[in-house]
């Protein structure tokens, strides 16, 4: 078992438990979609595009009263220590499908009868986190294309490594860390939308993690609202390292 | 469209009945909103696995089967057995469900039910080790779901948990030409612990268990969780694209975690009963 | 070669040379479709599910003046010794096919225009003649979902094992034998829908084994009588050892 | 839906004429019922192939090619080379192939014709072996379905045979280093008989051999024996969902024992021209 | 590496730098197809089956101003030195496409709306140059097939060995050799419809090859219009050694 | 339908106007019909990476990420080390691109820019050898395109130039008892030139590089070719359904070759820059 955490209670990478890695978002990177973001969180690297609400083909598939909503969360082969195979693994269509139900409560699908909206994820660097990291590019790239939201969903993991509750785990604690819990909330309406655990955590400790990745979240919150703002009120270099 | 898809758009008007009742305190089969239906649990039902097991919640039925195989490692992990969980959601289970590759909702269940045994170290992986890096044993646990009335998620994990703690497998050494020579004699597979996964459903304002296919497709989210004979979380699924406020999150745990209590006792017995 | 039939005239496993394995069968077994039955053939478990007639997906494959019948003939990866993949092997695949044309003849296929009928079998445990328990408990399961049919189907394997012809070779006598001829019958109009044959037979043994697998045809008709009779007449335990 | 099946619906009106014919002991093309069409068979047309052979049957047009090639047998066959027998429906065929994966139709097709090789062991495939359980020679025939006029189960069961029947491979040893070494030298494909596989269609009552596919598209049965030199029957199957009453079974043996007589004349010869 | 010409300028085979392997075309070597032909360009053994222009499924895919064309270039397993699996390659599909668009100039699709014209190559023995032969063959297939063609499309490949441009290279030049350039051709209308290289060529070079490429084309033209000629108006025995 | 052939649907009537514009020397977007939207390459972008590049040409943008990984080399090439070019258009990169497997233009341009590569010896594979016949270096190169507007073919290539340019491997070695050590040191991997590709649309009777999606939508024909550093062509391809005179094809190459040595010195520079 490695040692994850020193004994001024800092992690590898010098972070306290409670504090996530550098997060830097941007609005606007791809020029066809009609929606996009692109988020640095810690090592991770993702790209997100939105494409819609637009016809659903075939036509029997479109439902009468709303939008339908599809993610794909695909990984670059280069994403990866090891070279990943183009082809969609169990893993990334089990994330897809959570991510998707992450995302629909803030989405008002009523408002696009007989569509689809699709959301691309593009993983072009793996580091833990990055479900939560799509899952935050990915109502950001939602926004950009104009869909009505309820609220923003913002993700962040949280776990237990040596011990000790920590948000916001990187590969070498995920891999080494004895629990993660990725969360995804709608910051306003205060309601989870994700939520998944591997691991083990006491009811106790579930109860104290849960509250710091709600915490976590508010305050990545403030990032997806100033890359927005940046992108559509203002110029000033979008980021927090 | 997957089969539970399919079902939201039929049912969708029976919502306002179901919610109804729920206020009450009653479901429509009379049941409280705590509480299972009749679990049935037969294991040692085919010979030719190393373990077996049916379960059947009320009108849910699954088979799961473990065998017991020699196989190599994955290169990163040299020390560790190898455990393969796989469902399929035959189209014997239900008029909506299709022959084919797996779908998404099928993926999440077997990855679900692997992760709560993977991640409760039912099973000590590091234990199958034959010969450290070349040969391992691999336990396939595969759930075939005969007959869908709800809460699959709950019904594969009770197959799995009972197939897996019941299976034996032929006593084997490795020899000193390198072989690996397997006796007659039978042993059982070690095991640590009884994961229990318990599984709400959310509907309006209300929770709760054990939800028959008809509550399923008018719920509005979906929680599981997985506790080890301490009471201790193992794994944790939300789904379906409905939430949960701040404070259900915590008191859907307390109430997975009584349940799962009562659940175990009925899975021990089982397992007793099996190993005679 | 091992040695298949003692000095007495007697199989490995007790059996005579035109003696069955103990059948079981049962009715409904199943709450959603709207046929099933349950089989135990020697080892072979085999459950049966039959859903329809009902309409054809895509429309444009429907039959202007009969129902199809589809059936798909599957080994759970536990049924075998070794793990079988779960995807469907050749093997599978051509039984699926000669099992529906077995069907097929005693089904009156005309009433339900425009429709397709599913016949879904899982081989929960796999023993020798698993095809021939696979289509007699198919034709109780399309007779429990109530489809007009003109007789029965009723199916036994016949086989040579040391020399001589035998009646219903369970694994290790199809393996080790000399022949296995599945043969599927309607019992009351005499007439053969099945016949596969692998290994070796003068056209005199030919006669012979088919002559026998006829009559156990019959002999299992009687089972298959009453499992139905038991479920729809009667309270009476189910089954023959 | 297979390409035999749509001409079922196409051609359904055409079987009043024929069963007419038929009742008459005639056939549209002028053939008795249970005459074959004229057969031309080539060997030796690949040869890049250790065997090949083109079989024409009226229109029908196949080439079956054997690669022999070195591999590691199946685990439970330590001591057996490989026989892989594939046949491709090729959509050059009719207008009603398509390109893909072979359908239920081309696959109970390659395995009829495989069993048929198989069962009459035609090759001793222990024979094959190089180093027991790690090397040994592996057969693959592969038939090409080149245009299709019907009888393609006799087709391609003929253009089997004599492809394999004139193979040859080079000479191989094990060298003591474990390695094999392939000779310049070629040397035959040794083979113990010929099977001779016939398929009968049941049209109304009456058996014809050698169907076309218009005849095919009307019929209600088919049936096919594959017996050995000594008129032993090796491999049956019947097919398409029509019956036999319990005699036409029997009758439909003596039909094809005799048939095969015939052609077996006609392959051998064809061998023998082949080898010079 | 290989000499591959000898002193007297003469290749492995016998042939001068510029000669071409022998060619035989055949017409209307299937019953079934509407247009086919069968080429042995050296130890190239091609058949081609033209079906169309008939009717698309599904119909959504129907152009409404003019046919489409598909090909499908396919090597028989026993084709090539080592067994090829029968499943299209990436190779393959590569090729299929490349011949698609060497055709689709010379055929006049607009006489066919709502239509599709497919042309299925099998290759039973695969040599150098075989989508050259393929597309030789395959032009004499479509005319076969009565379709409307502006002109006639051949192809012909061209390449370097030991330092020089020789036509037509054989599976051991090919393999051996530093360039490989397929090159097809309308011989009347004087367009190229396909132009691919692989290897190392100086512009000079490739000015030279590519001449001596369109002037085989035009040898072997004749070859096609001879087997033409021959099918529809003639006995004379086809072909050229 | 490809996403190209949608397009074509769609803007056909564009066509005249662009071709109008074409014949003033002049294209929609301003440029020459000879002239190149901006360039732009970052290398090292992806750290999990041994190399990797994201090119931008206009709105067009790309990534290309190599992994050097250990594998075994083909039987028939047991000296060499691998070499494998992806290219995945993946559904973000326009609203014609679905998710799936690559179709037959993506896997036309993934050839051909592997084409590019393996025909100019960038990289000398027989150098990638670790134990002969066994052990090798497998250099696995990824294109992603994020975002489409035409010219796909140059921006795939220069990104997999590029990313191979600029990659770095462990030093290894091979121990005494056969294992390959892998050493914290790492060092550049030995390239041998620059491979540059240009392709050109034809419009009408009109040569313009580096076409735009709407450019490319009324192309008649594409022709591409890759040159080493001494100015030889080292792999073409034509594409398309529209066809080149033979005057055109030569002024192709010229105008590709001119066009090539230009776009070097920008492709050199980034790489020099990337190295310090």
């Amino acid at each position: 078992m490695v040692e994850l955490i020193d004994e001024k209670g800092l992690r590898m990478d010098g972070r306290r438990v409670d504090e996530t890695r550098p997060i830097k978002i941007e609005v606007g990177v791809l020029k066809n979609a009609d929606g996009s973001s692109y988020i640095e969180f810690g090592k991770n690297k993702i790209i997100v595009a939105v494409y819609g609400p637009k016809e659903v083909h075939p036509k029997h598939l479109a439902l009468p009263d709303r939008s339908i909503l599809r993610c794909r969360y695909h990984m670059a082969p280069f994403s990866t220590d090891t070279r990943k195979h183009p082809q969609p693994s169990r893993r990334e269509i089990e994330i897809s499908k959570v991510i998707s139900e992450a995302l629909e409560p803030a989405l008002i699908l009523e408002e696009y009868p007989r569509t689809v909206i699709n959301v691309y994820l593009e993983v072009l660097q793996a580091d833990g986190g990055s479900r939560c990291a799509g899952i935050t590019a990915s109502a950001v790239a939602l926004a950009d294309a104009g869909i009505s939201m309820r609220d923003m969903v913002v993700a962040c993991a949280v776990g237990k490594i040596s011990g000790k509750v920590v948000l916001d785990l990187d590969d070498t604690e995920d891999k080494e860390g004895e629990a993660d819990m990725p969360v995804a909330i709608m910051p306003n309406l205060n309601q989870t939308t994700l939520l998944q655990l591997d691991g083990i955590l006491t009811p106790e400790e579930f109860e104290k993690a849960f509250e710091m990745a709600v915490n976590a979240c508010r305050h990545i919150y403030e990032v997806q609202r100033k890359a927005l703002i940046d992108k559509y009120f203002g110029e000033d270099e979008v980021g927090e390292e | 469209m997957s089969a539970v898809k399919k079902a939201v758009v039929v049912e969708r008007l029976r919502k306002a009945q179901i919610v109804e009742f729920l206020s009450k305190g009653k479901r429509l089969d009379g049941r409280g909103l705590l509480d299972f239906r009749p679990i049935k649990i037969e294991t040692g039902i085919i010979e030719k696995a190393n373990g077996s097991a049916r379960v059947q919640i009320g009108n849910t039925q699954v088979i799961a089967g473990v065998k017991i195989e020699i196989g190599e490692p994955f290169p990163d992990t040299p020390e560790m057995g190898l455990l393969v969980v796989n469902v399929e959601v035959l189209p014997l289970s239900s008029a909506y469900a299709e022959p084919g590759p797996p779908d998404e909702e099928a993926i999440e269940l077997a990855r679900v039910v692997d992760r709560g045994i993977r991640e409760s170290k039912m099973v000590d992986l590091s234990k199958l080790v034959l010969i450290s890096g070349k040969k391992v044993h691999a336990l396939f646990v595969d759930v075939d779901i005969l007959d869908t009335d709800g809460n699959l998620f709950d019904a594969a994990s009770y197959a799995t948990v009972a197939s897996i703690a019941t299976s034996t497998m032929p006593k084997s050494s490795v020899g000193q030409d390198g072989q690996i020579k397997q006796e007659d004699e039978s042993i059982p597979l070690q095991i640590n612990c009884i994961p229990i996964s318990i599984t709400l459903a959310k509907i309006d304002s209300e929770f709760i268990v054990d939800p028959t296919s008809e509550e399923e497709a008018v719920m509005d989210a979906r929680i599981t969780f997985t506790f080890d004979d301490d009471g201790k979380i193992r794994a944790g699924q939300k789904g379906q694209p409905g939430t949960l406020d701040f404070n259900q999150v915590k008191l859907a745990v307390e109430i997975a975690k009584a349940k799962a209590k009562e659940i175990r006792e009925i899975i021990k017995k089982s397992i007793k009963d099996a190993k005679g």
